[in-house]
């Protein structure tokens, strides 16, 4: 019959419509900003760098390799090396970054970094509302923006915090043993 | 009683008055609640904002789902993509033909900069070079909680604009420009390579 | 399917005249090619696609490569009478090789599930006789691809039906994917400079003989 | 001095110039709401039907092919993400597939059954966005769109929980995966796959016995078996003309020959039988997500020999393809032994499947043109790279 093809959709729409009110499958609307979905461990968005004990600038992991900046596809890192040593977390005397700046306007959250750090010192963030009005500073992550405590590693990826965590301590002890 | 208005707002009706001041919150507020955006998507930004639109994070929720496929009749450009010089021209038009008051969101880092893409010979490194950007979200693509975010701010925005006065919104200025010139295709590049009435890149010394 | 030589040998016999060659490919993928003359590619292509045998009846892809003009110093040690002895002596051979540009289809059968078979063809030089018989005709997926090698490497297809540039607007007058391109200057913002980049932004603030609008940028400083 | 009109001697002669028989000249986009992003058309028209029909591309010419050429071999993984940005899984796949072609490197089993369980999921959520957007480019507004975004997200949730990212993944290294299932992964998976079908169901109750679709896509832009060989045509378009082509068929790649699934084909070529296999493939899909999700056994996911940094690949060059949603996906890659490629180029399906637009559209009306190319199936991201 004509036109019964037009009625089974709407038997289909009418069933989603009704069903709305009673499966969590069919009204998935998730009310931000007053209701936020968790994020999942993995979810990465830009990259921030980590610093050991309380110490922001003392404590930051990063030894300026600039392997980080060679590998980012889109070249949105940019470091300037210490011209002096200081000693880091662990007492070894270590270059730092004078200047370590990532242009978020420009960075893909490939990743990329974060793989090839020999030092665990870079890792994905999940902040994700950095909307702004202005572009040229405002987008422009400074050192001082981008150093994050490990425990603030810990809340946002707590099971690969843990793994680095272990790593970190076994390549340590496996120092400390050699020496 | 004077002393429970706040010296923000006493000194706000000093200046402007209470019949001012009140239409340009009810102004404001139905301004706010219902920013038609162009249905214009330009590379993989556009699919979160459609995302955007669709059932799970539901722009209507901010009065925003009413895509209008008329620049005539929109208030807010999402300019969401790479911008390529070859497009450029055209999202310059479409900026030109849209009514005033208008916005521009700038959604994503090849939107904001060029992005991951900024390296390429047809891609434009910013669309801030030829027409004003109000809101700029990074992220490649942002989530679409980011695209509402910066919705939000958006809101914020509209709901400071002021109607009269020495600081009144752009768009009521009759010497402000509402419409910016369309470059041209050169041999080489866009003619002009920018507006330098709209771009001010600090300069960077390293 | 047959092995290149073969498929070679055949093609020859096929079309009277044809001169086919095979280059090889050293790498793990072992796809060799095989390289056709200007003047029966369009003939040999044919063949391909039309012999009972090969079938290559699906033109998968079509793309051009730029070869830069390139020496290449080799040390060869050679035998010479000096002063009445014989001697060893290391010499020094400059060869230069003509660049070229270069176009590639991969052939597969849809008939005979079959494939790739990798055909080239290579222009004279890069500059006016950078023309190529146009495979159009005979595999019509070849038109876009084709427009496309036109628009970005600059090789003119003979018989295409409507060469046109196909991504880049029309008034634009460079070849951009060749390697020699070099990219205008647009250089404004950039907070993390790098090795080229870095390069373009010192030409870029000293000297800008050039009034194009963004003169009044370098002046702010 | 005025003139008025009783001053006229001699009525002014009629116009001459006449519409009939004449054609008017559109173009179509690049900014228009179902051309699925930047693409145009210059149409020109006799009243209502196409006589010609020119596509002009490059609006998304974003040099993915020069980038590519300047980026090192990893540095290119998270951009071919943004050629096709509704099937970055696939994308993925065929690069790494190529380069492992180049270099002739080993994939262990687990990353293999990985890809395939990732490219299905892909395939799953393309066409789903897909049988949306051309409904909605019909006329039907919204609601299958919706419902389509409704799966889509739940696809998307997955990815995101596994990679990272919603959309741009970036999940695959060259000689497996970058990194193992998170906990639990696989239960959502399942869920999400043995679910699948009751929304197939409800979505071909929805479409596709509704009359008004069938008089809008049967016998529209009908394409013979001959002329979609000869140019090029791969994918669900192919095989809505008849031609049994599918490359995980054909060239068996990761592992495609242990699964059982048939391979849907149409008979007239239209764009209903475009419609109806999509609808087809999305069942055979499930199928393989489901044999994958049994067979996949624990191990490596990443081939241990290759180096994440300073790869570089042997002097020689390779061609990979793969069945991606929309067609064969293609990578040709050559290597001089450096770390970036010397020749970095994809074989974009969608952009070659556009070949035979004017052909399709020829002879039918302009709202026509609009469902003929959204059975295509395009994507501007890959159409212009």
């Amino acid at each position: 019959m004509i036109g019964s093809g037009v009625l089974n959709g709407m038997a289909v729409t009418m069933r989603n419509f009704i069903g709305s009110y009673f499966e969590k499958d069919r009204l998935i609307t998730v009310q931000y900003p007053e209701e936020r979905e968790t994020l999942p461990e993995n979810y990465r968005n830009f990259p921030f760098l980590i610093f050991d004990t309380d110490d922001a600038e003392a404590g930051l992991r990063c030894v300026a390799c600039k392997i980080c900046e060679k590998e980012c596809p889109p070249q949105c890192i940019y470091i300037v090396k210490s011209e002096d040593k200081k000693p880091d977390y662990m007492g070894k005397p270590q270059f730092y970054p004078a200047t370590f700046d990532i242009d978020i306007s420009v960075c893909m959250s490939c990743q990329i970094c974060v793989e090839v750090c020999p030092f665990e010192a870079i890792k994905m963030d999940k902040v994700f509302e950095l909307s702004r009005r202005e572009r040229f500073d405002a987008l422009l992550m400074r050192k001082n923006e981008l150093a994050k405590s490990n425990t603030y590693y810990h809340n946002i990826h707590p099971l690969e915090a843990a793994e680095v965590d272990a790593k970190l301590t076994e390549a340590a002890e496996a120092k400390k043993k050699k020496t | 009683m004077s002393g429970q208005v706040d010296e923000g707002l006493r000194s706000e009706l000093q200046k402007q008055g209470i019949w001012v001041t009140s239409t340009q919150e009810l102004y404001n507020w139905g301004r706010r609640n219902s920013i038609w955006p162009l249905q214009f998507g330009l590379a993989c930004c556009a699919i979160e904002m459609i995302a955007t639109a669709a059932s799970r994070y539901d722009l209507a929720r901010f009065g925003g789902e009413v895509f209008r496929p008329s620049p005539r009749q929109a208030d807010l450009m999402i300019v969401a993509g790479t911008v390529t010089k070859k497009m450029a021209p055209q999202i310059v038009r479409l900026y030109n033909q849209m009514p005033d008051p208008k916005y521009v969101i700038s959604m994503g880092a090849c939107a904001i900069s060029g992005g991951p893409f900024k390296q390429g010979y047809n891609v434009l490194k910013g669309i801030d070079r030829y027409i004003p950007v109000d809101v700029y979200i990074p992220g490649c693509p942002p989530r679409p909680e980011a695209l509402l975010h910066a919705f939000m701010e958006l809101q914020r925005k509209i709901d400071g604009q002021k109607l009269t006065g020495e600081s009144k919104a752009p768009f009521l200025d009759a010497n402000q420009p509402s419409e910016f010139p369309v470059p041209a295709f050169g041999a080489h590049d866009l003619e002009p390579p920018l507006n330098s009435d709209v771009f001010h890149p600090p300069t960077i010394k390293r | 399917m047959e092995s290149l030589e073969e498929i070679k040998a055949r093609g020859e016999a096929a079309v009277p005249g044809a001169k086919i060659t095979i280059v090889p490919n050293p790498g793990p993928a072992n796809q060799p090619s095989l390289l056709l003359d200007h003047e029966h590619a369009t003939a040999i292509a044919r063949f391909l696609r039309n012999d009972v045998a090969l079938r290559l009846d699906h033109c998968s892809n079509a793309t051009g490569v730029d070869w830069l003009d390139r020496k290449v110093s080799k040390k060869v040690k050679v035998k010479k009478v000096v002063e009445g002895e014989e001697k060893e002596i290391e010499e020094t051979h400059e060869e230069f090789f003509p660049g070229y540009l270069e176009a590639v289809y991969h052939l597969y059968s849809m008939t005979h599930k079959h494939g790739p078979v990798v055909i080239r063809m290579r222009t004279t030089d890069r500059g006016e006789a950078a023309r190529l018989p146009s495979l159009t005709p005979i595999f019509r997926s070849a038109e876009f691809q084709e427009r496309e090698i036109f628009d970005l490497y600059g090789i003119r297809f003979d018989g295409h039906p409507d060469l046109r540039r196909i991504l880049m607007w029309d008034e634009f007058a460079d070849f951009p994917m060749r390697k020699d391109y070099r990219e205008p200057d647009d250089y404004e913002y950039e907070p993390t400079p790098h090795d080229d980049v870095l390069e373009k932004a010192k030409e870029h603030y000293s000297a800008r003989p050039q009034l194009d609008g963004a003169e009044n940028l370098t002046a702010q400083s | 001095m005025s003139v008025g009109f009783h001053e006229l001697e001699e009525a002014p002669p009629p116009m001459t110039s006449r519409l009939e028989g004449e054609l008017l000249e559109v173009s179509m986009g690049p900014q228009h709401p179902s051309t699925h992003g930047v693409f145009r058309m210059n149409v020109a028209l006799e009243g209502e039907i196409v006589r010609k029909l020119k596509p002009v591309f490059g609006y998304l010419h974003r040099n993915h092919e020069k980038i590519g050429e300047n980026t090192s071999y990893l540095g290119s993984m998270p951009y071919t993400d943004r050629l096709d940005y509704f099937c970055s899984m696939t994308n993925n796949w065929a690069y790494a597939l190529s380069v492992e072609k180049l270099a002739g490197i080993e994939v262990p089993e687990r990353a293999e059954y990985l890809r395939v369980i990732l490219a299905e999921l892909t395939r799953l959520q393309n066409h789903a966005s897909l049988l949306g957007f051309l409904l909605s480019d019909m006329g039907a507004w919204g609601t299958p769109l919706m419902y389509a975004f409704r799966e889509r997200e739940k696809i998307l949730d997955l990815f995101e929980s596994l990679s990272g990212s919603r959309m741009m993944c970036d999940y695959m290294r060259f000689g497996g995966c970058r990194c193992d299932l998170p906990p639990g992964w696989m239960e959502r998976a399942r869920k999400l796959v043995d679910g699948f079908p009751r929304f197939l169901d409800e979505f071909e109750k929805l479409v596709v016995s509704n009359e008004i679709l069938i008089a809008r896509t049967q016998e529209v832009g009908k394409l013979s078996a001959e002329l979609a060989i000869n140019a090029g045509i791969t994918g669900p378009m192919l095989r809505a003309c008849g031609v049994n082509y599918d490359l995980r068929k054909v060239d068996g790649y990761g592992f495609y020959p242990r699964f059982k699934f048939r391979v849907p084909l149409g008979e007239h070529g239209d764009c209903y039988d475009r419609l109806m296999m999509r609808v087809l493939e999305l069942r055979e899909s499930v199928g393989i997500l489901q044999q994958a999700m049994e067979q996949i056994p624990p191990g490596p996911i990443v081939n241990p020999k290759v180096k994440l940094r300073s790869f570089r690949p042997p002097v020689g060059e390779a061609y990979g393809r793969i069945e991606g949603p929309k067609g064969e996906l293609g990578f040709y890659l050559i290597s001089d032994g450096g770390s970036n490629p010397y020749r970095y180029r994809v074989r974009p399906p969608s952009f070659i499947n556009l070949t035979i637009l004017e052909d399709l559209c020829l002879g039918h009306t302009v709202a026509d043109v609009m469902v003929i190319l959204g059975s295509i199936d395009i994507v501007m991201g890959e159409v212009d790279r």
